[in-house]
């Protein structure tokens, strides 16, 4: 079956297309971690709450372009919200206290979730322009799955612009090899923290009003990704957006070729995998910082 | 040193007081409550042993638990081993896997630690909701008891095996308090404080750590063990991630690193999420009896409020307190 | 001249292109007094780190007693007979004075594993760090938290712990750094009292303090060794004077 | 407190304790479903249903009110476990109807039998429940796994399918679907194309899967799904250009009442089995329909039909004792004498093995005004399952 083209070319694009999910959700997480060495494990959490957002804002307007712009806006909204009430403060805090305030966020939103919109699961339509099939290489695929593809490069484009181009993506990537110098040269390091936060917020937001059409929407859904969005981020080096690209293209693939061809070990390998990075390349497989 | 921790005997005491007065006043349900505390209390301590001594923050702790668990079910039901023999068993398998991992584990520090334990944990859930022999996500049923016919004990009482789970819980706390207070346990408590000068005086770090999380996780496989003859059941919910940050917030509300207070941070615990989610507690506050429908959004908060308050926990306070009015009598005393 | 217990030999350490540690070697024969100095970013105490195996050395070996410490890490070093003070106190924090000179001295006993019997119970142990704490003059804060100390009391400390372990080779890294002069008095009156054959190897700043202690004194500049002599020589060295001595003063 | 109320306070004391203690002493009932956790919605629909059943059937026997206590199992087996010995020994209530989940049903069963209190389960359908591991305190109302999908082997066989493609999520009840309709399906003379097991909860992607279906080239794929995951699996059935092409069976809750609207037009076509649709033509339905529509604005779901059933065995089997419970014995004696034409057809438990007996109904989803419903096509009546390694 390996060798069946049909079944490569349509594994290799489903791949493509949980590679592109994972970017989006796991570049926010990943940066953070990287500038700040901060876990935010409610952040499968703004990934479930882009979904709903969505859900709502497609009932309040007509257009899923529309849609698309809001409900991650709303979502980084949220986030820097969080951000100025509790994280803000956790900063210095040790690592577990910062996990384990995270950890409480979880329950908050996924109970709030279910008072808000319910707990049975809903759906949002694919836009008519992306509904049904092409062709790819005489292969029947979903063309919203390719939109999913080509967004998630999108953004990897726009990203790694702005991070070489721009004077905060200087900042920011200054910011991740060496937090104290970048103090030292006057920058409000703060200011620079919290929006880089309410961008990955944004990003999972938009990962998550993606995800709304093809998974469907229910309480829960935050749980599902919140690890492999980890796995994304300790595999390719924290802080590194090239390391998360490369980390979702590989679990991405991995798992997709996985569940089909080893099933028995599908999950364990890929937290094997972690494991063993963690082990032997504790900086991950795209390491940014530079020693001390 | 006495001087260091005046009042971990006291508070000691003073549970075990209580929870005495607890068992004899305690109807059916309540002896169950006290020994699901008691197990719980187990695996909180041996979580603190880990993170409030040694200051390792595990994330994967209840893949021990589990392991403890399914070991000592597999024992009974498939070999028909008696259940002491696998409580024995579990703490073995336990103990030896954790020294396995600790031996990849215990090389990282701080968040990557956090995060290696935590897909070491899932590991361990994923494989259990696969293992068919141990029926996959259903889970299995029928661990049975301790058989204490022969003292004339019938454990399927709940006033007997809550008044047994007590007595082993007060026997693990001795024990782990004895431990922290040798020479190996100051060690631990110096790894935590100060890793790397404790090492340029001569001290091992990573084989300290490692017996430190083998035995814990240990302790966490006796606990897993308890638990699986106190329900009888297993099931892969044993090692998901969740009840491992469940614990640690367990460990820091009664307050991380002082044993006693992680026992009693589980009997709050317990008691706080049987009354959240029950209609008549809120109805007793004049509050409608449907907030306990979303009773998890409240423990959430709680979780939050625990982290960014408590600083070190109830026994931390209550330390505090004693001091402060200790030093007020001193104060009185010399004025006089 | 004595036997020679420490001998360091080409020690090289580079930070990404920035060359900290350049072919440095040292020979210090039993009981020596050696200094180290140097300006700011010499190497000085990555030379420390080099020695203990807290940092890797890219090239070079270390030996103690003709032993080859090369694979060593920090720990084993230390029980092989390697003791350090550090440059920023670096002590712990939540536990008495007292329990971290008896952490040290059951190091040296090698009883750290012991977890069957309370710590108190060792009452030899806990007697020796109790002696220790008198012999540093700490004697009045036995009971205190490192915490609740005062900084120049935490330095004594800093040393006593190095002291505690009875190494072959000490390594103090600035001692007096930040003390007051009557606190320096205290801790040069400490070092002088110490046995003749335990050989010494100190970093500091106070050129009093190190032309009165040591009796040969190397001088780092930019990872290497500019010279060594002993402080005689060192202080008649024009180039010393001109890259070190007259910038520091 | 005054004197005069103090004295006031110990009359009626004394009032209160010589009357008989259970004249108005309130039949206690715990409701053991899900609020939170994986299946907090199916919770929250059983429970509208529970509470819409007791309205119905009534409130009150022999003047002795019917009082409800909830208890959330989180969906985990150890709370569900720690619920129910909270309901039986601290509430001490007479029933505890409820469970959702099997593996929470699998924790509760041991404590259940040994404390001799009648458990009506009204959804998880874990075969063994009502096989080997059955009891005489634990009766089910909704169906067993196997019940529900063992007759649709022979069925699609019949209909001309020869080749046919397995899935389901890779646990307990994914492969008891599987297992009974291979059992049925290859007896029947029918070949297995494939099957495929994906992981449960953590798959966020059936394009794998699906493109092996295509691979395999079936006539048709019988699979089972619940939940988000079903909405999910249909929608991309569609969109990666099945449908059409295979022919799509499942076991019901694939095209459940809970959301086949939601799956709109891409579930058309689809076949189920399942033990209640909300098409069924009778008038206990359509009054039941009707009822549910009225007061929660959409279709009653299969779901909520065992729940419903559940609350009107329980009204009848205590009108049957007068109200009275203290002999749990002759309360389950009298539940197993109910039966009734309820929702789903003709009701009542199957004495071997306790588990329900009742009509299975093979549908086709096709269109309805602008969305879609599923519509009966055949009713294989009184479906009893054999009983395996139970003797009651």
């Amino acid at each position: 079956m390996l060798l069946d083209p049909e079944f490569l070319i349509v594994q290799t694009l489903n791949g493509l297309q949980l590679s592109a999910l994972l970017f989006l959700l796991s570049i926010g997480l990943s940066v953070v971690f990287g500038l700040i060495n901060f876990i935010n494990l409610a952040h499968g959490t703004l990934f479930m709450l882009g979904a709903y957002f969505a859900l709502s804002a497609a009932r309040a307007f007509d257009s899923f372009w529309l849609v698309l712009l809001v409900a991650p806006v709303g979502v980084a909204v949220v986030g820097g919200l969080l951000y100025l009430v509790l994280l803000r403060h956790m900063q210095r805090a040790d690592p577990m206290k910062q996990v384990l305030v995270t950890f409480g966020l979880i329950f908050v939103g996924l109970e709030s979730v279910m008072i808000v919109w319910g707990p049975l699961p809903h759906t949002i339509d694919v836009p008519a322009l992306l509904a049904g099939s092409s062709s790819v290489l005489g292969q029947v695929y979903p063309t919203y799955r390719l939109f999913i593809i080509a967004l998630g490069l999108a953004v990897f484009l726009l990203l790694y612009l702005g991070l070489e181009r721009t004077r905060l993506g200087a900042i920011v990537r200054a910011g991740v090899d060496n937090r104290t110098m970048v103090a030292a040269l006057g920058i409000d390091i703060g200011l620079v923290f919290f929006l880089v936060f309410c961008l990955g917020c944004g990003l999972a937001g938009l990962a998550g009003v993606v995800a709304a059409p093809v998974f469907s929407i229910f309480p829960g859904m935050d749980m599902s990704v919140l690890i492999l969005a980890l796995i994304v981020v300790v595999l390719g080096g924290p802080g590194s957006l090239k390391g998360a690209g490369l980390g979702s293209l590989i679990i991405g693939i991995a798992d997709t070729y996985g569940q089909v061809l080893v099933p028995e070990l599908a999950r364990v390998t890929i937290y094997a995998l972690m494991a063993l990075i963690l082990i032997f390349k504790p900086a991950g497989l795209v390491p940014v910082r530079s020693g001390h | 040193m006495r001087e260091r921790d005046p009042i971990q005997l006291p508070v000691a005491g003073l549970l075990a007081v209580i929870a005495v007065a607890a068992w004899f006043g305690a109807g059916y349900f309540g002896q169950e409550l006290l020994a699901e505390i008691a197990i719980l209390a187990i695996f909180a301590m041996s979580l603190d042993l880990l993170v409030g001594v040694a200051g390792m923050v595990s994330l994967g702790h209840a893949g021990f638990l589990a392991l403890g668990a399914y070991a000592t079910a597999g024992a009974t039901v498939f070999w028909g081993w008696p259940p002491a023999a696998a409580l024995a068993f579990s703490v073995a398998v336990a103990g030896a896997c954790a020294l396995g991992v600790g031996l990849f584990a215990v090389r990282l520090g701080g968040v990557f630690f956090i995060m290696i334990t935590l897909a070491i944990g899932q590991m361990f859930y994923a494989y259990f909701f696969k293992a068919r022999a141990f029926g996959g996500d259903n889970g299995m049923s029928g661990t049975p008891r301790f058989d204490l016919s022969p003292l004339g004990l019938e454990t399927g009482d709940p006033a007997v095996f809550s008044a047994l789970m007590l007595v082993i819980a007060g026997a693990v706390y001795v024990a782990l308090l004895l431990l922290v207070r040798s020479p190996f346990g100051m060690m631990l408590t110096a790894i935590h404080q100060n890793e790397n000068r404790l090492a340029s005086l001569g001290c091992p770090v990573r084989r300290y750590k490692l017996a430190a999380f083998g035995l814990g996780g240990a302790i966490a496989g006796l606990a897993g063990a308890l638990m699986a003859q106190h329900t009888g059941f297993v099931s892969p919910d044993l090692a998901f991630w969740t009840l491992s940050g469940e614990a640690l917030i367990i460990v820091i509300l009664g307050g991380s690193g002082s044993l006693v207070g992680a026992a009693g941070g589980a009997a709050v615990f317990v008691m706080l999420r049987d009354h959240l989610s029950d209609g008549s507690f809120w109805e007793g506050l004049r509050l409608s009896g449907d907030i306990a429908t979303h009773w998890q959004l409240v423990m959430g908060l709680f979780f939050i409020a625990v982290v960014l308050l408590a600083r070190d926990g109830l026994y931390g306070r209550l330390s505090w307190l004693v001091d402060r009015v200790r030093s007020a009598w001193r104060g009185r005393g010399g004025g006089a | 001249m004595s036997e020679v217990v420490f001998r360091a030999e080409g020690l090289r350490k580079s930070f990404g292109s920035l060359r900290v540690t350049d072919e440095v070697s040292l020979r210090l024969p039993a009981g020596r007094r050696h200094g180290l100095i140097g300006p700011n970013g010499a190497g000085k105490t990555t030379l420390f780190d080099l020695i203990t195996g807290e940092v890797e050395a890219d090239a070079g070996e270390v030996f103690l007693g003709g032993r080859s410490l090369n694979r060593a890490p920090p720990d084993a070093r230390a029980r092989a007979g390697l003791a350090r003070s550090f440059q920023r106190n670096n002590l712990f924090p939540g536990l008495t004075v007292h329990e971290n000179l008896a952490l040290a001295c059951a190091l040296k006993h090698g009883i750290g594993h012991v977890f069957w019997r309370r710590l108190e119970r060792f009452t030899a142990l806990w007697q020796e760090a109790e002696e220790n704490a008198g012999r540093l003059g700490l004697a009045d804060h036995l009971g205190q938290r490192v915490s609740t100390l005062a900084y120049g009391t935490q330095r004594q400390l800093e040393i006593g712990l190095a002291l505690v372990q009875e190494p072959l080779l000490l390594l103090l890294d600035e001692p007096t750094a930040g003390m007051s002069p009557e606190e320096t008095s205290g801790i040069l009156e400490l070092l002088s009292s110490l046995p003749e054959s335990l050989t010494l190897l100190i970093i500091e700043h106070d050129m009093d303090v190190i032309f009165g202690l040591a009796e040969r004194i190397t001088v780092l500049d930019y990872g290497r060794v500019l010279l060594e002599g002993t402080p005689g020589e060192v202080r008649g060295s024009d180039e010393v004077r001109r890259r070190y001595l007259g910038a520091a003063h | 407190m005054t004197r005069k109320t103090s004295t006031l306070a110990a009359a009626l004391t004394v009032l209160a304790f010589s009357f008989p203690a259970y004249a108005a002493d309130p039949i206690k009932i715990g409701v053991l479903l899900p609020s939170s956790g994986v299946f907090a919605g199916l919770g929250g629909d059983q429970t509208l249903a529970l509470e819409m059943g007791f309205d119905d059937f009534g409130r009150e026997v022999a003047g002795r009110p019917i009082e409800l206590i909830p208890a959330d199992t989180e969906s985990k087996p150890n709370s569900g476990l720690a619920q129910f010995k909270k309901l039986v020994f601290k509430d001490e209530v007479d029933i505890v109807v409820g469970i959702i989940s099997s593996a929470v049903a699998g924790a509760v069963r041991d404590a259940a039998h040994n404390a001799k209190v009648p458990l009506i389960i009204s959804n998880a359908g874990n075969n063994p429940l009502t096989g080997e591991q059955c009891s005489p305190w634990i009766l089910r109302t909704s169906f067993s796994n196997s019940q529900i999908v063992r007759e649709m082997g022979p069925w699609m066989a019949a209909k001309g399918y020869n080749n046919v493609f397995l899935m389901a999520f890779d646990y307990a009840a994914g492969h008891q679907m599987m297992d009974a309709f291979r059992e049925g399906f290859v007896a029947a003379g029918g070949n297995i194309a494939g099957e495929e097991f994906p992981p449960l909860g953590e798959t966020k992607d059936f394009g794998p899967y699906l493109a092996k279906v295509k691979a395999a080239k079936p006539d048709a794929a019988f699979v089972f799904f619940a939940g988000g995951p079903a909405i999910k699996f249909v929608k991309e059935w569609a969109a990666f250009g099945l449908k059409g092409e295979v022919t799509l069976a499942g076991a019901g809750w694939l095209n459940s009442a809970l959301y086949v609207k939601k799956q709109g037009m891409d579930a058309e076509g689809a076949l189920g089995i399942l033990n209640y649709v909300p098409s069924i033509d009778t008038p206990e339905n359509a009054a039941f329909q009707e009822n549910f529509r009225a007061a929660h604005g959409r279709d009653g779901s299969e779901f909520g039909v065992a729940a419903y059933d559940s609350a009107r065995l329980i009204v009848e089997a205590l009108k049957a004792t007068g109200g009275a419970t203290d002999d749990k014995a002759a309360l389950v004696a009298a539940m197993r004498e109910v039966h009734f034409e309820g929702p789903r057809g003709p009701f009542r438990i199957d004495p071997m093995t306790n588990n329900v007996v009742q009509n299975i109904y093979i549908f086709e989803v096709q269109p309805q005004g602008d969305s879609v419903a599923a519509i009966v096509q055949d009713v294989i009546p009184d479906v009893q399952d054999p009983p395996k390694g139970c003797t009651l």
